[in-house]
């Protein structure tokens, strides 16, 4: 534990504007119309801001290694949650791929069995 | 018994200190006396009695709804009850067993009991947080079961949408009970994984900790890593219900295959949350009775932590049939398989520990015995029910609801006995009735069989699980399964009864009547408050067998 | 062989072209299972009785606390452990693969499942209810979808289950081997009626079932085939194709059996409730002063909760009829509400009684 | 100052405050992880509908949502600060540091109402209640449902945030911490920056998205 290590508190206004700065960038490139490829990098962009909350702000870079590998840890789930999910949803052959909406009265479902659709 | 023949007794058994003076702080059942010394108490070896308690109620709450299930499916159409009734019953029956006994069971009993004193800590990192965890899950329990008696809930305990955002009944305080209860699992969790990083004793490092520890460490990394997610899943459940967001609801635009997914995410891991301390107690019943050190401690330690990690890899082998994608259906019945690797890995460790060890047939070697079959075969199964074309067959089939009960009953039960009966005398300090410990664990075993052996029968023949009546043809297995309900009924009766017994008249056990090495019986026959007197230094590994049998070295100054 | 161990482990018959190869993994996994737990018990049973203490006591050479396999053996346990899984694994996938992708120009049925009914419509104009008829030695795709819940259509003859989920369509397909009657079970969990959601699978031969198919009226298909097997399914099927049912004429009889009718006019005449005639569509004023369009959402909560959204000018009286009534009659009776929209309805609605009149 | 006290199960202040640091980072990770289902069904969700979720996102005031960014990291920053100072003994700049993010928060939490009624005045509420005319499809639908639990189970993380930051105020203004006692002080900071990060990406996601 390191918690004795004290930095200026210039330190910290220099995390805090390479956040905005971030902030910035990931702003101003949403307004170029990137495409499909903007979300990558507005991803990639709040990762790194992440990053840098938790090295600085939250002092992750003075602590312990049994510490700083929980939220490693955490961050690893989510990606496999999302990942694993999103691939089923991507690659599955059941048609159609976005759910059929069951409206109000019934009409908007294709009936393949020729049933009046329930009304509820 | 006069005072006398109790006090000869008491230097027979080893307890050579009871009247040495200067008089030594009193046991932990004995320190502070009243209802409210109890209720308020931050020593986790009361909390953990206090769970104790409310947890065998669970147990047997959940096993009379068993039978009442396995009563009505005595006959292929009503037997006892109508077909909402059975609907909630099966849900009451699942949703207690799962979430209200099973998940605590081991990790807030004995976990709570033995963890800090196999550590050689004087209590859990954080007391009070123990003390608040047993009354979250008091609440969580209270509102689950007001809520069930109250409405009844008849979804399942998989809650699986859109059944259970559109039946009538009380879903919604179901669903918040449960959350509560995670929550509880969630402040035991957080206390153990601390406890194991800051309260080891002086000399204990990592590879020196009791398996019994780093099965309850990996159990608790699975508690809080996926515990949240059902949180969430099953509160968008609720909030569907209530205020009809339709997340999940084909009529918004949303696939409930989705929150399979989510459901499973948890869920899967819940088994290993289930069965990891249940191996816990195993490796500690083996190397105890063989009296020998496991073959291989790093196998079973890091084993531990890879079904932890892995545990989360494998959640889709339960949708082969619900629509997933056949890519995904690959990826996840291969990481499947991972799991069985690590458990296998332990299996045979177990096995060769008994090579050329000195094994002694007490009940709780015996449970560890009918483990190893029910728990091989029941793993096994889990391996070919994640193998695709097969899963097909099986899905939702009594062939699953067999195999999860091999690995719950055959494997979490089994060990949750095992350990009801290893950590007995130095619960209580008294040693229970060995002849009915022994009667009373083969009858649990042969009930166990008659009853779920069927069962995979059942499910190869066809009958999907949750079936109120059932084609005639499935008639006779159906009856075979509920006679041997009632028979494991009647041996777990018989188990409770012979404990209860031995409370009161079962003869004094001593610090360490199994003549084990783990640092727990290193203590009092019956641990004081703060379980050691000194802080205890450690200079060898809890299976250090080769070394002579010590005193309890806690007392230096009594010896 | 393949026999015996059907037999032995309770399988249904192998009705369907891949029944068989399933089949034959099945054996193979089941066995290796059960040879892997009888191992790992004898061997642990074994070790209990040579090393229980009384006898080591005794022989104390026996006891060696050091005593380890050897890490070949270690290592062949888990390798060849492994090796099996990757066997059931590849083996399994490709089979399930199999399973999933149906061969080209398969007949093409439509499922629609329904608490607690299976619907099938066939190419044309033919459609049953829970009972499903193919032509056998002709592979089969079936495309489900579900109007409510989660259910899953389950021919344990043919190895074949698949979730039908409501807005979406799965699939699933076999090839019955030979004509001859198999039982459909739905096996996700749907509520009340969950177990009774049976049906049959009648394989044809192809010849009558594309004259079935035609219209040509066979008499009794079943007739010819062996004598049945199974339970008859609670929702009965028809042998023949379902006579068409308008849901107009079953809502007016579930009205009367239900008791609405008691309250609630159908030609218009004030009476204790709102009267039905043209209400469907209707804008109708609350007793909370907002109005709302009665839709069937807005009729459907009526029911199960009548004073959710009380009509202006009427008492709380009616009960709700929550459990009372199954999702089907609900949707009857808002057919037949539907069909009274055009009926003019009187002017004048009745006084409001405060204190109640009929009970 | 007070003097800090050992709890009975410790050897040392040192492991105690090692122990506390481990719960709260473990506390954390299940916290990121309560968020992670919302997360993949919102990718579940756009990978089904792309366009509508584009077109959904489009919807939402991007200024706002971007303001509210630059907020969340000005406080984050003055908490780091806050805690900066109490460590060196300075309690009184702690706590006004501490008000001005508390501040910082409840703007934050006033223009996120602000952005709720521009969106319950056009008609977009969660699932059923969903009645815009002009924007309408199933993502859009499912994408506002989605949007308005992210929002708020995060506004809800915020308003506990604003609680321990207000406790944390009352403790330092009152000199309840100090260069040896701010452990209990730093775990409260590190709720609010674990609050700052989720919406660091929860901002992408929900207001980024013009193609």
């Amino acid at each position: 534990m390191t918690t004795t290590t004290h930095h200026r508190w210039t330190h910290y206004l220099a995390v805090w504007l390479a956040l905005v700065g971030l902030t910035a960038l990931s702003f101003l490139l949403s307004l170029t119309h990137l495409g499909a490829i903007d979300t990558v990098f507005s991803l990639v962009i709040a990762a790194a801001k992440s990053t840098v909350v938790l090295l600085f702000f939250m002092h992750l870079v003075e602590e312990r290694f049994s510490v700083a590998v929980v939220p490693a840890l955490a961050v690893g789930y989510v990606l496999l949650l999302v990942a694993l999910m999103v691939t089923d949803v991507l690659s599955r052959h059941t048609y159609p791929k976005t759910p059929l909406l069951f409206g109000e009265d019934g009409v908007t479902l294709p009936d393949p069995a020729g049933e009046p659709a329930d009304r509820f | 018994m006069t005072e006398q023949s109790r006090h000869r007794e008491d230097i027979e058994a080893g307890d050579l200190f009871a009247d040495v003076p200067p008089p030594p702080p009193p046991d932990y059942l004995r320190d502070g006396r009243g209802i409210r010394s109890w209720l308020l108490t931050t020593d986790h070896k009361r909390i953990a009695l206090m769970f104790y308690a409310v947890i065998v109620a669970m147990l047997a709450l959940g096993g009379i709804f068993a039978l009442l299930l396995r009563t009505e499916l005595l006959t292929p159409d009503q037997t006892i009850m109508t077909a909402p009734v059975y609907n909630r019953m099966f849900t009451l029956h699942g949703v207690t067993m799962v979430f209200l006994f099973m998940i605590p069971s081991i990790p807030a009993t004995f976990g709570n009991f033995v963890l800090p004193i196999m550590l050689g800590a004087k209590d859990l990192a954080f007391p009070r947080l123990n003390l608040a965890s047993f009354y979250v899950y008091l609440l969580g329990t209270g509102v689950t079961l007001a809520a069930m008696v109250w409405g009844g809930v008849d979804t399942g305990w998989t809650f699986y949408p859109p059944y259970s955002t559109s039946t009538e009944s009380s879903v919604f305080p179901v669903v918040v009970g449960i959350f509560i209860v995670g929550v509880s699992s969630m402040m035991t969790a957080i206390n153990f994984i601390v406890t194991t990083h800051t309260l080891r004793a002086k000399g204990m490092n990592w590879f020196r900790l009791p398996l019994f520890v780093w099965a309850m460490y990996a159990t608790s990394v699975i508690i809080l890593l996926a515990t949240p997610v059902i949180g969430l899943s099953l509160g968008l459940v609720g909030a569907d219900r209530l205020y009809h967001f339709g997340i999940f609801d084909a009529r918004f635009g949303g696939d409930p295959v989705l929150f399979q997914h989510l459901f499973w995410f948890y869920s899967h891991p819940a088994v290993y949350i289930m069965i990891l301390p249940a191996m816990g107690v195993i490796s500690e019943l083996v190397s105890t009775f063989s009296r020998k050190p496991p073959s291989s401690y790093d196998a079973i330690a890091m084993s531990s932590l890879g079904i932890a990690f892995v545990g989360f890899f494998g959640w889709g082998h339960h949708m082969f049939v619900a629509g997933m994608s056949e890519l995904d259906a690959g990826i996840f019945g291969g990481l499947s398989m991972f799991v069985a690797i690590f458990s296998a890995i332990k299996v045979f460790t177990w096995t060769a520990t008994l090579y050329r060890g000195r094994v002694a047939f007490n009940t709780p070697m015996l449970y560890f015995f009918w483990f190893l079959f029910l728990f091989t075969f029941g793993g096994m199964t889990g391996v070919a029910v994640a193998t695709q074309s097969l899963d097909v067959h099986w899905h939702d089939t009594y062939f699953v609801v067999a195999h999860f009960h091999f690995i719950m009953v055959g494997g979490t039960i089994t060990a949750f006995l095992g350990a009801a009966h290893y950590w007995f005398p130095k619960m209580f300090g008294r040693l229970y009735s060995e002849r009915m410990g022994l009667l009373t664990s083969v009858s649990v075993f042969f009930g166990f069989l008659f009853t779920f052996v069927p069962q995979f029968l059942l499910g190869n023949a066809g009958m999907p699980r949750r079936y109120y009546s059932y084609p005639a043809r499935f008639q006779w297995l159906n009856v075979v399964s509920t006679g041997g309900a009632y028979l494991l009924a009647g041996a777990l009766l018989l188990t409770l009864i012979n404990l209860l017994c031995a409370l009161k008249w079962g003869r004094r056990a001593g610090p360490n009547p199994w003549g084990s090495h783990g640092y727990e019986w290193m203590t009092r026959a019956i641990p004081i408050k703060h379980n050691f007197e000194t802080p205890p230094v450690i200079t060898r590994g809890p299976y250090d067998y080769h070394l002579p049998e010590e005193m309890p070295h806690v007392d230096p100054q009594a010896r | 062989m393949n026999e015996l161990l059907r037999r032995l482990l309770f399988l249904p018959p192998q009705a369907s072209t891949l029944a068989r190869d399933i089949d034959g993994l099945h054996y193979f996994v089941i066995i290796s299972t059960m040879l892997g737990a009888l191992l790992v018990t004898v061997v642990g049973g074994w070790f209990l009785i040579r090393y229980r203490r009384a006898y080591v006591d005794a022989h104390p050479d026996e006891y060696d606390v050091q005593a380890r396999p050897p890490l070949w053996m270690k290592i062949a346990a888990v390798g060849s452990l492994f090796l099996l899984f990757v066997i059931w694994w590849s083996i399994g996938i490709r089979q399930y693969l199999e399973l999933r992708v149906a061969p080209e120009g398969a007949l093409e049925i439509y499922v629609t499942a329904k608490q607690w009914m299976w619907k099938f419509a066939y190419p044309g104009a033919a459609r049953t209810i829970s009972v499903l008829y193919v032509p056998a030695g002709r592979p089969v795709k079936l495309i489900l979808t579900s109007r409510d819940v989660i259910h899953s259509f389950y021919v344990p003859d043919f190895r074949i289950k698949q979730d039908a989920i409501p807005g979406r369509y799965t699939t699933e397909w076999f090839e019955a081997r030979s004509p001859g009657v198999y039982e459909v079970l739905c096996t996700e969990y749907c509520g009340t009626g969950h177990s009774m959601m049976r049906g049959r699978v009648v394989a044809l031969d192809p010849g009558d079932f594309d004259r079935w198919l035609g219209g040509a009226d066979l008499e009794t298909p079943l007739a010819e085939l062996p004598p049945q097997q199974y339970d008859p399914p609670w929702v009965v099927g028809q042998t023949a194709r379902a006579p068409e049912v308008d849901p107009v004429v079953i809502g007016e009889r579930v009205a009367e059996t239900q008791g609405c009718v008691r309250c609630h006019s159908i030609d218009g005449t004030p009476h204790i409730g709102p009267t039905w005639a043209g209400l469907w569509g209707s804008v109708v004023p609350l007793a909370s002063g907002d109005t709302v369009i009665a839709d069937g959402a807005y009729l459907t909560e009526s029911i199960m909760d009548p004073m959710a959204k009380l009509h202006r000018g009427f008492p709380p009286l009616m009960p709700s009829y929550l459990g009372k009534i199954r999702p089907a009659e609900v949707a009857a009776i808002l057919a037949f509400i539907q069909s009274l929209r055009d009926v003019e309805a009187q002017p004048a609605p009745p006084p409001a009684t405060r204190d109640g009149g009929a009970p | 100052m007070s003097t800090r006290r050992l709890a009975e199960q410790f050897e040392d202040l040192a492991k105690q405050d090692h122990a506390a640091r481990l719960a709260m980072w473990i506390f954390l990770a299940s916290e990121i992880l309560l968020f992670a289902a919302l997360f993949a069904l919102y990718t579940s969700y756009r990978a089904m509908y792309p366009d509508e979720f584009a077109r959904a996102a489009a919807h939402n005031n991007l200024a706002i949502g971007t303001i509210n960014t630059f907020i969340l990291i000005t406080s984050s920053a003055t908490v780091a600060l806050a805690l900066w100072a109490v460590r060196g003994g300075l309690q009184r700049l702690a706590g006004w540091l501490l008000i001005f993010s508390i501040g910082c928060g409840l703007l934050f939490l006033v223009l996120k109402g602000v952005e709720y009624g521009q969106h319950f005045r056009a008609g977009i509420y969660p699932g059923a209640g969903y009645r815009s005319a002009e924007l309408t499809g199933q993502g859009v639908v499912l994408f506002f449902t989605l949007y308005f639990l992210i929002t708020g189970l995060h506004a809800f993380h915020v308003v506990v945030g604003l609680a321990v930051l207000c406790w944390m105020t009352a403790g330092s203004l009152r000199g309840r911490f100090g260069p040896d006692e701010h452990v209990r002080f730093e775990l409260g900071t590190l709720y609010w920056h674990l609050v700052d990060i989720v919406w660091i990406f929860v901002w992408p996601l929900l207001y980024l998205l013009h193609r």
